[in-house]
């Protein structure tokens, strides 16, 4: 009880451990895993992070006119959503060509709002793979 | 671990005549749902301080069957029952429905024949 | 026209003791803390909130309450007599113990329950205080108390025992079982909502000046000794506040019961005698 | 007339943020029966792994079943799958999880501490110890690279190597951690306030915890003699230094006594990891389809966690079976409430250490 008395009396004269926060940013450590980062020069379109992702937060969806990458036959284009994605990072493993087609940052998404339509236009995209499976 | 097979009529015979409170440790009550309308339950006991002795009592059953409950013999085998109940539909005597599912949500999502 | 601008503000000094308390509490746990506008910033938000009337008695008997420990606290700044002074605060708890009682919710039952044995524990101790005072000046008048010199040294057990109190009436460790919000969500005020629930709010920074007014009594009307004490006994709540678990409300009736009134017994009969 | 009351303790309460309701039936203040209900938010992951994700992805699934106790559960589940298919995985990734699985232990002990502290009233401890757990989550963050789902954890090995920096951060903070212990180990002895609400309060004999077959440290605290690390040969943790810790009262003050030895081993087995790392690969890989049925048990924070797989030799598993801590002491902590105070019951509920979200799996 007085150890407890006397650490109270002594904190008063400490900084304390909690920060301003939004004042104040919070430090990232360097190997935060964070949001995954896509080179669509060095892709070379294996689809093995789409399979890899557990719950499916790589898309690759064809589009109508395909990006000047001559290795990208089928005109796929790499959607990627961060807030179905859980930074486990298999795709990076799973990856050829890490740190050029796909790597992971230290950064953290921002809250989604309403304006990001994270599930609707992402369900329509699933429905499209879907469509071309 | 070790697996034998016993029948409902004669699953409380058995465990009783196992079962000593201070040796065995009785871990849960698993379903296992099987082709053509059957599933499967098991009855897990593990020993204490030895080193990966698992016991696993199983029996093959219609989802139609009421299973005995081991209750009196092992108090904390009502939790496992009662969830049993709940995901695969079964009857166990004395175990009701609803401590797990709520009246409104999928019922018995676990059982191969229901959904 | 002191003492009116005062009696007019008590709550609003109060609820700064409240905020600064606040900042104080989280420094001693290590924590930057809210602003010491807090208080008034949670006030202002209450406003907003639907206030609910779960029944007629209960909102009135809350609002009683705050307006009789206003008055309490008027009748100390205005110097009158303790005895009253120290029933009245009596009835105002008795207001708040009647609206716990009035309600269905079984969290505020048990909190009135607290409250009434924490009463029990409490009250005869405020008495003896005042029979103290009495005995030293042959008055209650807190006038009196104020002309006369500080009594801090003759009354020194008594004063002990007013600590305790102290804790209790401020519903901090170890003798906060009244409130208890991890057992009963607060105890009597849980039913309270909206704007009615500032009236609770205020009255316990009412309840703050309350005690602080009465400690600075045994300062009598020695002004630096007065704020000396206040500080000191400020700090000292806290810092046993930080230091202790809540403890359960026998024990909180044995401990104040049998140490406050022997220690008041004690001093009140070495002041019949010596 | 009515003599009893009837006091709810949920499914909302301040004392415990997680949808559970106990309903206690009280004379006075005094508890003479209890009821309780756990099914508020059943998420179906059972079904999940079986209906909706392929074996190799289930990792991580299971690793949401809880947020504490993340480690064990995929830890469980991907020694399972290793068992099917069969592989060995290298030395260093064995200690390796090791490390982790202690570091989590550590962690989610300080939380139930801290939790049993302001149940009690005792705010400023409460926020001792949180700030204190920090140390350990800022080292979770450096080796795995979040604080709280680790996702370390893959079939046939770990993901991410101990570098030396890493290594030294890890000692220094759990250096700093075992005197922080240590002080904790006094206040809980000496405070006189503390001693009220913990000493002989809501205590298990050492029979009813072989009865109501309890796990874990509420188990160990009445003296039974059950830690699944003693009962496992998949990881060496007789080699690390491990020693099981009990203590024979039964209540409260005994669990966390019992938690606070076994941070103080977790620290040791840490420190010899880390000073006897074996030179290898962390990754092993694994290839085949899961055929076949496993029983894998792990001591989690909170008890003897047991997942039982069965593969078909497709990708989509048969059934996978999680009996979790909390869900198996339920009886148990139906059985210490009776006869105890209303006041203690929330310390009591957070001496147990439930975990609802491992219950509502």
């Amino acid at each position: 009880m007085f150890s407890s008395f006397a650490k109270a009396f002594t904190n008063l004269f400490k900084t304390p451990q909690t920060i301003d926060y939004p004042l104040t940013p919070i430090e990232q450590e360097k190997e935060h895993r964070g949001l995954i980062e896509y080179g669509q020069e060095a892709c070379i379109y294996c689809l093995k992070c789409e399979k890899a992702c557990p719950p499916g937060a790589i898309l690759f969806v064809p589009v109508e006119n395909p990006p000047e990458n001559e290795k990208n036959k089928k005109g796929l284009k790499y959607h990627y959503n961060p807030y179905l994605c859980i930074y486990c990072s298999e795709c990076v493993r799973a990856c050829p060509k890490p740190d050029e087609a796909l790597w992971q940052s230290n950064k953290k998404s921002l809250p989604a709002t309403k304006e990001d339509r994270v599930n609707e236009s992402w369900f329509e995209l699933e429905r499209l793979k879907k469509q071309t499976d | 671990m070790k697996k034998i097979e016993v029948s409902l009529d004669t699953v409380r015979e058995v465990i009783e005549g196992f079962y000593e409170y201070k040796k065995w440790h009785f871990l849960t009550l698993n379903g296992l749902a099987l082709a053509e309308n059957k599933m499967e339950v098991q009855w897990i006991f593990s020993k204490y301080e030895a080193l990966e002795e698992t016991v696993v009592y199983f029996a093959q059953i219609a989802y139609t069957d009421v299973i005995p409950s081991i209750v009196d013999l092992i108090p904390s085998a009502i939790i496992s029952q009662r969830e049993l109940v709940d995901m695969f539909g079964v009857q166990v005597e004395g175990s009701e429905k609803g401590l797990y599912l709520d009246e409104d949500s999928l019922q018995n999502p676990l059982s191969g024949c229901s959904l | 026209m002191i003492e009116t601008l005062l009696i007019l503000f008590a709550p609003l000094i109060g609820g700064l003791m409240y905020g600064f308390e606040r900042k104080l509490r989280a420094r001693m746990q290590n924590r930057q803390g809210p602003p010491l506008l807090q208080p008034f910033y949670d006030m202002w938000k209450l406003i907003d909130k639907q206030a609910f009337i779960v029944n007629p008695y209960h909102t009135i008997l809350g609002v009683m309450h705050f307006i009789t420990l206003w008055i309490v606290v008027a009748f100390i700044i205005l110097g009158q007599n303790l005895l009253y002074v120290i029933f009245l605060h009596l009835l105002s708890t008795i207001f708040i113990i009647l609206a716990g009682f009035s309600v269905k919710s079984i969290y505020s039952h048990i909190g009135s329950n607290r409250e009434l044995q924490a009463m029990i524990a409490y009250e005869p101790i405020l008495i003896m205080v005042a029979v103290g005072f009495f005995m030293k000046h042959g008055s209650f008048d807190i006038s009196v108390i104020r002309e006369n010199g500080a009594l801090l040294a003759s009354l020194f057990l008594l004063f002990l025992a007013f600590l305790m109190v102290m804790q209790i009436k401020l519903k901090k460790s170890p003798f906060d079982a009244t409130e208890a919000h991890q057992e009963i969500v607060g105890g009597v005020e849980v039913e309270f909502s909206g704007v009615f629930f500032e009236f609770i709010y205020m009255a316990k920074w009412l309840e703050y000046a309350f005690v602080y007014l009465l400690l600075m009594l045994f300062a009598g009307n020695n002004i630096f000794l007065g704020i000396g004490l206040f500080l000191g006994v400020f700090l000292l709540v806290n810092l046993v506040d930080n230091a202790t678990a809540r403890i359960k409300m026998k024990h909180l009736l044995r401990i104040v019961l049998a140490i406050g009134l022997t220690l008041g017994m004690w001093n009140l009969i070495g002041l019949a005698y010596v | 007339m009515k003599q009893t009351i009837n006091i709810p303790l949920g499914s909302q309460h301040i004392a415990l943020l997680e949808p559970v309701r106990f309903k206690f039936e009280c004379e006075n203040e005094k508890i003479i029966g209890v009821d309780s209900d756990v099914g508020f938010v059943h998420r179906g992951i059972e079904r999940a792994c079986t209906t909706k994700f392929k074996f190799d992805s289930i990792g991580y699934v299971v690793a949401r079943v809880c947020g504490l106790c993340a480690i064990t559960h995929s830890l469980s589940y991907t020694v399972a799958i290793e068992k099917l298919l069969g592989g060995e995985i290298s030395k260093k990734a064995k200690y390796l999880r090791i490390l982790l699985l202690e570091l989590d232990r550590i962690h989610s002990h300080m939380l139930c501490l801290s939790h049993t502290c302001e149940n009690a009233g005792f705010e400023a401890m409460f926020m001792r110890i949180m700030g204190d757990r920090e140390l350990v989550m800022e080292i979770q963050e450096l080796l795995t690279g979040n604080r709280v789902q680790f996702d370390y954890i893959s079939i046939g090995g770990v993901n991410r190597d101990l570098n030396s920096t890493v290594a030294l951060k890890i000692k220094e903070n759990l250096y700093e951690v075992k005197q922080r212990v240590l002080g904790y180990m006094d206040e809980f002895t000496n405070n006189w306030s503390l001693s009220l609400k913990f000493k002989g309060i809501g205590a298990l004999s050492l029979d009813d915890a072989y009865i109501f077959n309890a796990i874990g440290p509420l188990a160990r605290a009445s003296g039974l003699n059950i830690d699944v690390r003693n009962e496992i040969d998949y990881l060496p943790f007789d080699e690390v230094g491990f020693l099981m810790q009990t203590h024979s009262d039964g209540d409260i003050n005994a669990r966390n006594l019992v938690r606070l030895n076994e941070i103080l081993n977790s620290i040791l087995m840490c420190e010899n990891i880390i000073n006897g790392l074996p030179e290898g690969e962390i990754f092993t890989k694994i290839k085949g389809k899961p055929n076949g049925e496993a029983i894998v048990r792990f001591e989690a924070p909170r008890g003897e966690l047991m997942y039982y797989v069965k593969g078909n030799g497709t990708a989509m598993l048969d059934r996978v079976r999680i009996k979790t801590p909390t869900f198996a002491s339920i009886p148990a902590f139906s059985h210490i409430f009776v006869g105890q105070d209303y006041a203690d019951a929330p310390a009591i509920l957070a001496s147990f250490d439930p975990c609802l979200s491992c219950t509502a799996k």
